[in-house]
């Protein structure tokens, strides 16, 4: 019985974080950091919760295929993944088995449990991901800056047309267009899978560039604003360089809404993959979740939202930090 | 400070993104015989396997007693070396090659492919094809209820004899014995190993490979199994099966050299692809008839369906040419039956109903003549279930289109695969896209399906004549048997339970290095059969 | 004193113009869709399938049932049979790309004007709500956006649909589509940026002096909010909005990828999309049919983007005064 | 005028086009202040002060303004890009809202030591000088200072702040603009004080600049009148509050509230208000001056140079001044 000693435990981390306020303060670190890991948690357990019910509310089975099963091996079938037992008892004992970090094994590939799927994806998931944030920071933080210094003038016009370029055209057309050129006008990158770094570039490219797009729009609002402040004319009053006054004073002020941003960017970029993994092949996460999704695999689509649920969490428990340290006036939540 | 994390943190990023890259990079050296499978096989176990992404896997990897021939589709020997039938044909002898080992060098004996056809109709594995074996005494009660597996009609009276024995005369019983999910599996690894069996590092088999690596959603690499009966037969040493389910990247990666053989093409490309790797260019892509049909199935529950001649209306609106025309391309045959052309009746050669037509003037007299009879002055809008598979929604569009012209209006709902599927299960539809790949070469394999009760019907159609059709059939000599299954698929489209639309054909694209390759209508090209060759 | 801004030039205030009006046309041409002297979107002709741009002739458009009332029996009245035929080129049923592109906007451009401004409404009243207030409310607040920011967009999309369909079975006379499941899946995730921007804005926005002064004039709480919070909010919550049109039409394109989009005989920008990228392999493309939706795309985007950049300057109360000394 | 100025203007005009207006916020303005000397830039709001001010440092922005003229610093050209070779280590500023103009972001110590890096201090020095500096503000305790953010600090604190950063460098010149309007009245006489101190203590030359007459009096040499970014009267402080030659300067005197009237007498307040676009070719002041005449309006009155006082006015310069 994991799942109540689960629930205990949540319960005594809002507990400790509580009683730390008391003792410590409003502002002390750890009761916020406590309370932040209890509610991932509760969160992370609302979204299994509203999946579980969700899924199995969804018409369809894992074990409908184009040709019926015959009744006994489905019956045996529903036997042996307990999908006979009512749907609250079988909520009850994945809320168990989560509590003891078992996912339990996939229902559609049957030779695997969601761990190992988890295992043998979530890498390239990171990776492809990793690349696309850099693609998303190389194209957007220039592309910003470029036109929050120029606003008004020709470079602002321009990097406002490679921003919407990238916002606006659907990442399936976006590979479309970009796959002739690169592989086979010059041949310079494959044109599918992950056998050499070469293969990495069109695919995080693909999955970074709207994101940058967007990263970039919010910086040249977030810069427009902060560059006409007193504190910059300050930094500048001092005999600071330009690119001093941007890097450490105005780009702090327009990091703020972009950072803000970030956390749910990253989350689309984690999830947002299953385009990109299906043009490309890359054996990545998002391939599998819909796949889950589409096939009722129960167990791996329901794992592999726990896990989306804990990386958005964390992400924009890391982008909050990140805020916090920018901008000292925000409190830790 | 700020900046030595923020340096710190892009340092540990771009560390982990290294390392993380160094997993994939550092993989094997390029397989020597590379193909664009298609979606994630499901399952390696042969049993288990339904796609024909699933089933190419497994058919080189397991070998059953027979194994069709890659040009003729002749039951060629495999596990067997001979065999022999009793005058009825309801009993069969096999022998089995000498010094048979499983790719652990464990002997492969008779006792084993028992067990293997046993483990294959136990409830408890869990195939979707159990009703390939039907055919065999015993083995659709066993199957159905898990009761009786010790009078199912197969055994081995030593090491290296098998004997079955059927409950009627099966032309067709060495063209299922040569399926790839019939591949005999090793009964001493999956009985200690579980589930897990297929695993690279428990695999064991019996056929042409032996499994490298599995990485889901990339490939599965198979290497030759050098204690297969014909291992020097064998061309390729290494294979790679890569999974890319897009027919797109299948075809970026063909041209790119990516992969040697890509299994579908996209639709859009189809007409470029014939004119320049067609019969008149590289001959690289050669679409040929294969068993399969595309068709629309009818709830014959749901009113006013229940009514044969609204369905025959509309099966008599359909304009199957202009469909094959625009939307497949490929050379895909119109439906004139639901049995594609091709099909061998035991010695003879299937001839099919072809009564479908498109006939406009004839759907507008059985529609009024439906409707009166129906009491209603016009068709009801009704539901027309498609799934996101490429094609589909044109077709779909296509046919709202030529209906509304007739006064037949229909909504288009596109759903995922599985509530279609759910939707067919309990006949919560009206009407559906739908698709049949044959399992062997024989008409029993399509029109099987219709008979009341069939699994595969799931159109809540039942006729007595039809039934009664396919039991005369089952007892009959071959040409016989052809006529009569021809006038049990007369009934069946008359009836129209299902719309045929078209016949599928095979999209390969097969590099000009590859020797081996031969067009059949069971789009069937064991990688075993494949090897180098000099270009075409 | 403020700093000046930039002295907007002639030529940015002539392309914002432009944009404006490019915007204003788009939703008039396509909100009045069936007035214009177009083809039926969804006509399929399969003569001239993948004709390209004006190289098909007009097809007869009297064929179908003549409409009684509304925009398209206006549109007999005015035209007659008269289209101006396919000059965008058809598509692989012999559809015309114009006015499917037309027709698609209609679709679109509601889905994404509904949704952004359920997003304005409901993301700006509770970031603002939950920045302002702080403690518990916004602790929940946000803790209700973390969940459903959390939940799977693709799982909500199959379970929307496949329960609508059972509505739509047991009551076929409430006439819901795809279109209406599209926005309440997008309307129910859309405001969620937003809702957090604006609460970072305001926790930030809360520690100025303007808004201390305001609080200890004793101005009532409707009063900050309306004449100190929200102008301030403005640049920041337009551009969120530009962020989540695109947003919107990406994820209907996404929809449409997965053959989960709108059903036909609807068309949508996202399904053209789809069928431009399904035309374009390898070895062939009708560029007309990736390249105009493309277009299409683009042009509204880049109009939208530029027309919020400037909004958002314009509206930025620092930006707006003299230049005082 | 002397021969040893810090800093010299002649005929500075700037303006400002936004849309389709153009805003003349300084109108040839000249002047001149000796080394070591505090010279006060007087008026009201409007009257291009703090403009003047932040062209000195190049602080506007490029785009839409004009500036014409020279201003010399030491010799150097501080007008069309000179500034920035000068501004923070020979030049600084202080500004008047110190909460906006301290960045929040970044511990005060932090930005003050950025100062002393710019100076040419070595980083790992600059945290002993930052204490130092702050203490020499009057900080109570200024290795708690340093290590607060802006936010967390009271306004008089972050004004002794803004002086220290200002001063890190040991500038020649400061400008103070309006240093202490956005403080309380108590706070404001004591960094009044401290800024006279410091001023005497390191003989630094002060522009200091307010609307403040009395502040004006209590710190400056010498006074600068200015009206609609014109010259109104220049001259030592004592002369020109005590005896104003320009009306402006004695309208301005009129109105500010003096502890030798009775209580209860009400304020002379200057009838009308500056309007910009009444601006014509004559003198600035000329609208709302009790004594304007006709010549007023038509041409606009210039003082012949002069090294003691200057009183751009008709009537004074009839008269036969200086």
């Amino acid at each position: 019985m994991s799942a109540p000693l689960l629930l205990i435990g949540l319960a005594g981390l809002f507990a400790w974080a509580h009683w730390r306020t008391r003792r410590a303060g409003k502002n002390d670190r750890w009761a916020a950091h406590a309370r932040r890991l209890a509610w991932v948690i509760t969160t992370t357990l609302a979204v299994y919760t509203a999946s579980f019910f969700l899924m199995r509310a969804t018409p369809g089975g894992p074990f409908d295929g184009d040709r019926a099963l015959a009744p006994e091996i489905e019956a045996r079938l529903r036997a042996r993944y307990q999908l006979d037992r009512p749907v609250w008892v079988q909520w009850w004992n994945s809320i168990d088995a989560l509590a003891r970090l078992d996912l339990g094994p996939s229902m559609v590939l049957r030779e695997f449990t969601v761990q190992e799927i988890l295992v043998q994806s979530l890498p390239t998931s990171l990776l492809v991901g990793t690349a696309a944030v850099a693609w998303m920071i190389l194209i957007g933080l220039p592309l910003g800056l470029l036109a929050a210094r120029r606003a008004g003038q020709w470079p602002d016009a321009a990097a406002s047309l490679v921003a919407a370029l990238g916002q606006s055209l659907p990442t399936f057309v976006l590979a479309g267009l970009l796959i002739p050129p690169l592989v086979f006008g010059l041949g310079w990158l494959p044109a599918a899978g992950l056998e050499s770094p070469a293969g990495l570039v069109l695919p995080s490219l693909c999955l970074g560039l709207p994101y940058g797009a967007q990263l970039a729009r919010l910086l040249r609002a977030g810069l427009i604003n902060t560059l006409d402040q007193d504190f910059v004319r300050t930094a500048r009053a001092k005999g600071l360089g330009e690119a001093r006054v941007i890097s450490r004073y105005a780009l702090r002020g327009a990091l703020v809404p972009a950072i803000a941003f970030l956390g749910p960017a990253i989350a689309g970029i984690l999830t947002g993959s299953l385009v990109v993994e299906n043009l490309f092949g890359i054996p990545g996460l998002g391939s599998h979740f819909v796949q889950g999704a589409l096939s009722r695999d129960y167990p791996l689509a329901l794992g592999l939202v726990t896990i989306y649920t804990l990386l958005i969490s964390i992400s924009t428990w890391i982008c909050d930090l990140l805020l916090v340290a920018l901008d000292p006036r925000i409190e830790l939540g | 400070m700020e900046k030595r994390a923020v340096i710190l943190t892009s340092l540990v990023l771009i560390l982990g993104a290294l390392l993380l890259g160094a997993t994939f990079w550092s993989t094997e050296a390029r397989a020597d015989l590379t193909i664009a499978n298609g979606p994630d096989p499901r399952s390696l176990d042969p049993a288990l396997a339904q796609s024909t992404a699933d089933l190419r896997v497994a058919a080189s990897l397991f070998v059953g007693l027979v194994s069709p021939d890659p040009r003729t589709l002749e039951p060629r020997p495999a596990l067997a070396k001979s065999w022999s039938a009793s005058a009825n044909g309801q009993s069969w002898t096999f022998q089995l090659r000498e010094n048979l080992k499983w790719s652990d060098g464990t002997p492969l004996v008779a006792a084993e492919v028992v067990w293997s056809y046993l483990r294959f109709l136990d409830p408890g594995t869990g195939t979707r094809l159990g009703d390939l074996l039907d055919c065999v005494r015993g083995a659709r009660h066993f199957r159905e209820t898990g009761q009786g597996r010790d009078r199912v009609g197969i055994v081995a009276p030593d090491d290296r004899t098998l004997h079955f024995q059927l409950d009627r005369r099966t032309p067709y019983f060495l063209d299922v014995l040569g399926q790839p999910p019939l591949g005999v599996v090793p009964r001493h690894v999956i009985e200690s190993r579980g589930l897990g069996w297929t695993r690279p590092e428990h695999f064991v088999s019996a056929g042409p490979y032996r499994l490298v690596t599995w990485r889901l959603r990339d490939r599965v690499r198979v290497q030759r199994n050098p204690l297969y009966f014909d291992a020097a037969g064998v061309a390729f040493d290494t294979v790679d099966f890569r999974a890319v389910e897009n027919a797109a990247t299948m075809l970026n990666l063909f041209i790119t050299g990516g992969v040697d053989f890509a299994t579908d093409v996209p639709p859009g490309a189809v007409p470029a692809l014939l004119a320049r790797y067609g019969a008149s260019g590289t001959r690289e892509f050669l679409p040929a008839p294969r068993l399969g049909t595309f068709f629309l199935r009818v709830n014959c529950r749901r009113p006013p369906f229940t009514n044969p001649k609204l369905r025959a209306a509309l099966s008599y609106s359909i304009d199957r040419e202009a469909i094959v025309s625009t939307v497949t391309r490929a050379g895909e045959p119109a439906c004139r039956s639901f049995v594609p052309d091709g099909v061998r009746a035991g010695e003879v050669e299937y001839q099919s109903a072809r009564t479908l037509s498109f006939d406009p003037g004839r759907a507008a007299e059985l529609l009024s003549l439906g409707l009166a009879e129906e009491g209603l002055t016009q068709l009801p809008s009704f539901e027309l279930l498609y799934s996101p598979e490429p094609g589909d929604q044109a077709i779909a569009e296509l046919l709202q289109s030529r209906w509304a012209s007739l006064g037949i209006n229909c909504r288009l709902v596109g759903q995922d695969g599985a509530s279609i599927r759910d939707a067919l299960k309990r006949l919560d539809y009206t009407v559906a896209r739908s698709s049949w790949l044959g399992d062997y070469n024989d008409p029993s394999t399509f029109l099987d399906q219709y008979r009341t009760g069939s699994p595969g019907n799931r159109t809540g159609w039942s006729s007595e004549v039809y039934d009664g059709l396919l039991a005369r059939a089952a007892s009959e000599a071959d040409s016989a048997r052809a006529a009569t299954l021809k006038e049990a698929e007369t009934h069946l489209l008359a009836q129209s339970p299902i719309l045929p639309i078209y016949h599928y054909v095979s999209r390969n694209l097969v590099s000009q290095r590859l020797a081996g390759y031969f067009s059949n209508v069971m789009d069937w090209h064991p990688p075993s059969s494949l090897s180098e060759g000099t270009p075409r | 004193m403020r700093a000046l801004s930039p002295r907007p030039r002639r030529a940015v205030d002539l392309v914002a113009r432009l944009a404006l009006a490019y915007l204003a046309g788009l939703a008039i041409v396509a909100a009045l869709a069936p007035l214009w002297p177009l083809e039926d979107p969804a006509a399929v002709k399969l003569p001239r399938a993948l004709a390209p741009p004006g190289s098909a002739p007009a097809a007869a458009v009297l064929a179908e049932p003549i409409p009684r009332t509304g925009l398209a029996a206006l549109r007999r009245r005015l035209f007659g049979d008269w289209s101006i035929g396919p000059c965008l080129g058809t598509d692989d049923l012999g559809r015309c790309l114009l006015s499917r592109l037309v027709f698609g906007a209609r679709v679109s451009l509601t889905v994404a004007a509904l949704a952004s401004l359920l997003s304005l409404v409901l993301g700006t009243t509770l970031g603002l709500l939950a920045g302002w207030r702080g403690g518990a409310f916004d602790r929940w607040t946000m803790r209700v956006v973390d969940v459903i920011s959390a939940l799977p967009m693709v799982f909500l999309v199959i379970f929307v649909v496949s329960l609508l369909r059972g509505v739509r079975n047991a009551r076929p006379d409430m006439d819901i589509d795809q279109i209406s499941v599209l926005l309440f899946v997008i309307a129910l995730t859309s405001w969620l940026s937003v809702a957090r921007l604006v609460r970072a804005e305001v926790a930030s926005l809360k520690q100025r002096a303007f808004i201390d002064a305001a609080v200890l004039s004793g101005l009532s709480e409707r009063a900050i909010f309306l004449r100190h919070l929200l102008p301030n909010l403005l640049p920041i919550v337009i551009v969120a909005l530009t962020l989540n049109v695109p947003r919107i039409f990406l994820f209907e394109a996404f929809l449409s990828f997965l053959g989960l989009g709108v059903e036909a005989p609807s068309v949508s920008w996202g399904l053209l999309a789809r069928q431009g990228y399904d035309s374009l392999t390898a070895v062939h493309a009708t560029w007309w049919m990736v390249v105009f939706p493309a277009a299409a795309f683009l042009l509204t985007l880049l109009a939208m983007n530029f027309l919020g950049d400037r909004w958002s300057e314009r509206l930025d109360p620092r930006q707006s005064s003299e230049p005082v000394a | 005028m002397s021969g040893d100025a810090i800093l010299t203007l002649s005929d500075v005009s700037i303006s400002f086009a936004r849309g389709d207006r153009t805003t003349q916020a300084v109108d040839r303005l000249s002047f001149a202040m000796a080394r070591g000397e505090c010279l006060a830039l007087v008026g009201e709001s409007g009257s291009g002060k703090s403009v003047t001010a932040l062209a000195l440092l190049g602080l506007l922005p490029k785009q839409g303004t004009r500036i014409s003229g020279s201003a010399r610093f030491d010799g150097a050209e501080l007008l069309h890009g000179g500034a920035a070779r000068v501004r923070g280590r020979r030049i600084a500023i202080v500004f008047q809202d110190p909460l906006s103009a301290l960045s929040p972001y970044h511990r005060v110590g932090a930005q003050i030591a950025e100062s002393f890096t710019i100076g040419g201090v070595a980083t790992s020095d600059a945290d002993p000088k930052v204490i130092a500096a702050l203490a020499a503000v009057d900080l109570l305790s200024p290795a708690e200072v340093a290590r607060a953010f802006p936010h967390q600090l009271s306004g008089g604190q972050r004004q002794r702040v803004c002086l220290a950063m200002a001063m890190a460098c040991e500038p020649e010149l400061i400008i103070l603009d309006e240093p202490t309007t956005a403080l309380d009245v108590t706070v404001q006489l004591s960094i009044l004080d401290l800024i006279a101190r410091q001023m005497r203590a390191r003989r630094m030359s002060v522009l200091f600049i307010t609307h403040d007459l009395g502040a004006a009096a209590s710190l400056a040499d010498r006074v600068l009148v200015l009206y609609g970014g014109r010259r109104c009267e220049w001259g030592t402080s004592e002369e020109v509050l005590s005896a104003p030659r320009h009306p402006y300067t004695a309208a301005l005197l009129a109105a500010l509230p003096r502890s030798d009237h009775p209580s209860g007498t009400p304020l002379a307040a200057i009838p009308g208000r500056f309007d910009r676009s009444s601006l014509s070719g004559g003198c600035a002041f000329a609208p709302r001056c009790a004594v304007a005449e006709p010549r007023c309006r038509e041409s606009r009155p210039m003082a012949a140079p002069s090294a003691i006082r200057l009183v751009d006015c008709h009537l004074h310069n009839d008269g036969g001044g200086a």
